[in-house]
């Protein structure tokens, strides 16, 4: 271990505003992004289902075809 | 009436959302190169800064002039506006206004970043940003005066800014003129306001002139 | 011929890959952490002062795989990019889309912890010497190659436009990471802030290989669970899609 | 109600035609004939203010249309050679901001209805640019379902439209026609327009080998 | 069959002469806007002035990009194009040849007389002019993909810059150090050099891509 | 010479068509029909090579025409929607720089020869832009008076032209014909075309509401 304290390991040297400044976008950027993800990912697949069910509600009404429909969430 | 031909302009801004996120790298890249092209001390650097940023700002408001009326005018939509019941003015200030938010309101926004990579003090980086604030909209009043005149005319692009630059070149005098009083101590007053007055002007005189030059352009 | 290649990438493909992926995601997810976490550990906990630059230096551990990263991503979106274009292969496509925003969020956090290297070191967040410029247009090659897909519709086209600006860019990566060496510049060449006792070296060393380590494993992952939502919306119409989607539930709402 | 006296035409130094002279009441129909370049798009143009004429007048319920200005525009349709729809909006959106410029009231639920009527019933949220050449003309003509305005003038409506969407604006026309409006219209397909009253206006020379027999 | 296209292009270009005059008139306004927005002292102006003209350069020529090709794609000849016998490539090369006729020599001949109003040695405006002369050619064929790529897309004239701009910086680099070395008294040779290299690689490899991208945006 | 064999055309998730196979050899023409939007101008295209089909292969004389390149193209005419020419050159311009760039051989005389064919004596030297649509239309199919190549593809040429200009033109394509070419066309307009061999091919669903009678 190379910190004395828990203070002199934040202080960093009198660096503290650059590396944690770093660290700190690098984290939230980095844990952002999957979470972004996974929310993105979420909405999508209720999209996709919701249409998905639509459109068998629709071909089971009417028989028509895709072709013909309105689709809109 | 004019809330409804914003409304119409930015919806299609948004659908082409490429537009606004690439003026605004229009703005960065071109403020980017010159110090590439000039070298990198920050001294010298610092000097240029208002410079090259008010010229950026004119450049990217003047690229996205010549969509103001061309799209209409290619698909026929600028022969109904012309035949809509309301004067032919009060659309274009719509349309004027729609480009602001559009095309101006973004660069306002991203000039302070950019004047950190020119080393800018913070008094500096503030009158920057509010003289573009001011001096936008004056920008895309004079602009839609070039744009409707080169409307459908050979050349059309290059032609409008060899019309509209010159006419700019006041906006970016006292614009770029505050952020160097300020640099060099003096107030930025007197230039703000002579820019406030043009902006005036370029809003909401621009858009008679402008009319005139679209009817004309249809005949 | 085309027939096989067409019915090959169009069902069987994203297909078979979709489960595979899904399966891949959470190992990648645990190597990432762990590298991670030894990298950290060694660079910010056990690691040595550096002699010249005192504690500041410890944003190497995450300025230079982010740095790294920026560009070898940017080698394997063109590879996916080119592979889809001259086979015709819709998964590469789809795999060079999910990799440009990492890759983007890289080149960003390169940029972002130089600078704040920068000022310290420097005494400026910014100058314009041509590595840190290249740097900067590989963020724009990103951002331009994103926007372009974005602005495009169809995805087929999407994909072929975007392979062809990817394949084109390509040239900048060799100018980024020689441009230290061919002109003399502020930004340190390689191994230069590596002190002199060979043992610190060694130990900086590790972190940051480490560190690197980790981020690409997060890159993999991500890009993983990236290419899984993209097929998803893209393959919409296909059986498989909807079978997954009105039949077993648990693989599509489960967080991988 | 529109009236025009003795118009003429001159495009570079070639004069199309000179001393058109009609009148158009409530009900009837112009129909604009004449081979191609025989000036029957200048004409239209002429008669919706767009182009001043040479020399002779053209009144609106009276008074000379350079003058109405608003007062003439707000009772006039023209749908030209261009379709004047927006590629990148889908054909709902062009629909309502055609409305909403014209300063008409017009729900969603109308347009649908509208769109639906022309044929486009699932291609409303497609942008325009996917449309085929006869959808984008269809897009543009649903306008006039909803059209109250008295004048129409329609230059050459039935372009790349197939021969059921053609009988349909034909009908459009005819509905228009018999609530009293006024259309004029070019066309090189002969389609008869229900129940109208038309009056038939040639333009060009006589050149016999152009003409059509 | 090159002979073909470059005569089309040019003649339209003549045609609509504005195109031209206009574009030299960008670039001129451009450079002579600087010394508005910076102040007049003649040393900075100097060693402003390589990255300026450049910078105008780049500008002036990305300005006519757009229309390399949306002319011909809107009304339908560049099918035309496509299915003409040669391969594509090869009218593409012979479009970008027309371009820099029309777009790039223009420059570099008005290049030397904006030198001197910068005051630049006439060692620099040698140097100058030969860089412009070299590098623009290859502007023209790095501009070609970009406006192969933005073909018909939403919000296109920004977005080719966005996409084109960063593969100009390295033209833009060794374009104004060729002239910065002259100034410092250091030989222009390596730099012309690897514009020379930067040009070639530009007018002969960008054509495929760019043909690759036209076929793409036809689809 | 021309086959196809089970196209499909895919247009967003849109199936168009599918299954679609003909054979069409010298001196016959395909008619292609269908109402708006059923894929006519895609279906053209993909005989082009401009667009890739989804599945299904297209052969010329024998050999598919994505591997054939330059050997097909350099037989092909095709005349789309758009009317490839150039608003600021005149027609007698836009004619001869066309017949360049397909490497055709056309002097001067014939192209004006040509032009006078299709009715625009008198214009030859006023630019396109100022041309009326109909006479647009008329400057591109003059390219086809002397075309001699074996595969024309014309979606809708009679789009804008008078009575007279039609027969024009469709005599062109019997002429054509009857000296062993082939010829896909489309169009909404019923016009015979002299002596030819004629294949019908419809496009699109059976929805008897749109289709015409
Ligand atoms: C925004 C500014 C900066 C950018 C864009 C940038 C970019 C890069 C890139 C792309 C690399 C990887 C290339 C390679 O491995 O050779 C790198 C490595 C490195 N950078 Fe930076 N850098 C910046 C600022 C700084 C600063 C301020 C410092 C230190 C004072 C620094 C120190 C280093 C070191 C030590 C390496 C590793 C070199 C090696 O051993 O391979 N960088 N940087
Ligand atoms: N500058 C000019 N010099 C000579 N003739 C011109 C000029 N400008 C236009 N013209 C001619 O004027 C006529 C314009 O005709 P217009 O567009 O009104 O015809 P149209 O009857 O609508 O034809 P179409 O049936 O083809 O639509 C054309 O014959 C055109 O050649
Ligand atoms: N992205 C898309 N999503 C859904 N449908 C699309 C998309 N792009 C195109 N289409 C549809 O594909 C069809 C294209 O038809 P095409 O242009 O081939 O028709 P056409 O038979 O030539 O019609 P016309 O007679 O009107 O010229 C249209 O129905 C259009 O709505
Ligand atoms: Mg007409
Ligand atoms: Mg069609």
């Amino acid at each position: 271990m190379h910190w004395n304290s828990f203070a002199e390991f934040l202080a960093m040297g009198n660096h503290a505003v650059y590396v944690w400044g770093s660290v700190g976008v690098m984290a939230v950027l980095m844990i952002a992004e999957p979470m972004l993800l996974v929310r993105g990912r979420k909405t999508l697949v209720a999209r996709l289902k919701r249409q998905l069910r639509a459109e068998q509600h629709e071909s089971v009404a009417n028989r028509s075809t895709s072709n013909t429909h309105r689709s809109q969430a | 009436m004019l809330r409804a031909v914003i409304g119409r302009d930015l919806r299609l801004a948004m659908r082409r959302q490429a537009d606004i996120v690439a003026a605004m790298f229009f703005f960065i890249i071109v403020v980017s190169l010159f110090p590439l092209g000039v070298g990198p001390e920050p001294d010298q650097l610092r000097r240029m800064a208002p410079g090259v940023l008010w010229v950026a700002a004119l450049l990217a408001t003047m690229l996205s002039l010549p969509r103001l009326f061309a799209d209409d005018h290619r698909d026929g939509t600028l022969e109904q506006l012309t035949l809509a019941p309301q004067p032919l003015g009060v659309i274009v200030l719509g349309k004027v206004i729609a480009h602001w938010l559009v095309a101006g309101l973004p660069l306002v926004v991203l000039a302070p970043v950019l004047g950190i990579q020119f080393d800018l003090s913070s008094d500096a980086l503030l009158v920057l940003t509010v003289s573009l604030l001011i001096g936008t909209p004056a920008l895309s009043g004079i602009g839609a005066i070039g744009a409707a005149l080169t409307l459908g005319v050979r050349g059309g692009g290059v032609l409008l800014s060899l019309l509209v630059l010159p006419l700019y070149i006041p906006v970016l005098i006292f614009g770029a003129g505050a952020v160097d009083a300020t640099l060099s101590g003096l107030g930025p007053q007197a230039h703000l306001s002579l820019l406030g007055a043009l902006a005036l002007g370029g809003v909401f005189f621009a858009p008679w002139p402008t009319a005139a030059a679209l009817r004309v352009a249809l005949e | 011929m085309t027939d096989r290649v067409i019915n090959w990438y169009k069902y069987a493909s994203p297909q078979t890959f979709y489960p595979l992926a899904g399966k891949l995601i959470p190992w990648f997810w645990a190597l990432a952490a762990l590298f991670g976490i030894a990298g950290l550990t060694i660079g910010f906990l056990i690691a040595p002062t550096d002699a010249q630059q005192g504690e500041g230096y410890r944003i190497i551990f995450l300025h230079v795989p982010a740095s790294w990263l920026s560009m070898f991503i940017y080698l394997v979106m063109a590879f996916w990019a080119g592979i889809g274009l001259a086979f015709n292969i819709r998964l590469s496509g789809m795999m060079a889309s999910a990799l440009a925003p990492t890759g983007a969020l890289f080149a960003f956090l390169s940029l972002w912890t130089g600078a704040l290297w920068g000022k310290p070191m420097w005494g400026t967040w910014w100058v314009w010497d041509a590595r840190l410029t290249s740097e900067l247009i590989l963020l724009f090659l990103y951002i331009g190659f994103i926007a372009l897909q974005a602005a495009i519709d169809d995805p087929r086209r999407a994909d072929k436009a975007g392979a062809i600006l990817a394949l084109v860019g390509v040239v900048n990566i060799p100018i980024i990471y020689f441009s230290v060496k061919w002109w003399n510049t502020l930004h340190q060449g390689a191994s230069v802030s590596l002190t002199k006792a060979p043992s610190m070296a060694a130990m900086m060393l590790w972190g940051m290989l480490l560190c690197a380590l980790a981020c690409w494993m997060y890159s993999i992952a991500i890009a993983l669970m990236r290419v899984r939502t993209i097929m998803l919306e893209r393959e919409r119409h296909t059986d498989w899609v909807r079978a997954l989607l009105s039949g077993n539930g648990h693989d599509t709402s489960r967080h991988p | 109600m529109l009236e025009a006296s003795n118009l003429e035409c001159v495009r570079g130094e070639r004069s199309l035609f000179a001393g058109v002279s009609f009148r158009l009441d409530g009900g009837e129909m112009l129909y604009v004939q004449g081979k191609n370049g025989s000036g029957k798009t200048s004409l239209l143009r002429m008669l919706c203010a767009l182009t001043p004429a040479v020399s002779g007048e053209i009144r609106w319920r009276g008074g000379p249309i350079g003058k109405l200005g608003e007062e003439f525009r707000s009772e006039l349709c023209y749908l030209g050679h261009q379709n004047a729809i927006k590629e990148e909006l889908t054909p709902l959106e062009n629909l309502l901001s055609s409305a909403r410029l014209a300063q008409e009231a017009l729900d969603e639920d109308a347009a649908l209805d509208a769109l639906a009527l022309v044929g486009l019933r699932g291609r409303e949220d497609l942008a325009c640019r996917y449309l085929s050449q006869g959808q984008k003309r269809r897009a543009a003509l649903a306008r006039l379902v909803n059209e109250k305005r008295a004048l129409w003038v329609l230059d050459e409506p039935y372009v790349a439209l197939d021969p059921a969407a053609v009988e349909l604006v034909a009908g459009l026309i005819g509905t228009h026609l018999q609530a009293g409006g006024l259309a004029v219209l070019t066309t090189h397909q002969a389609v008869s327009v229900p129940a109208a009253a038309v009056r038939e206006l040639w333009l060009g020379d006589s050149d016999a080998t152009q003409r059509p027999q």
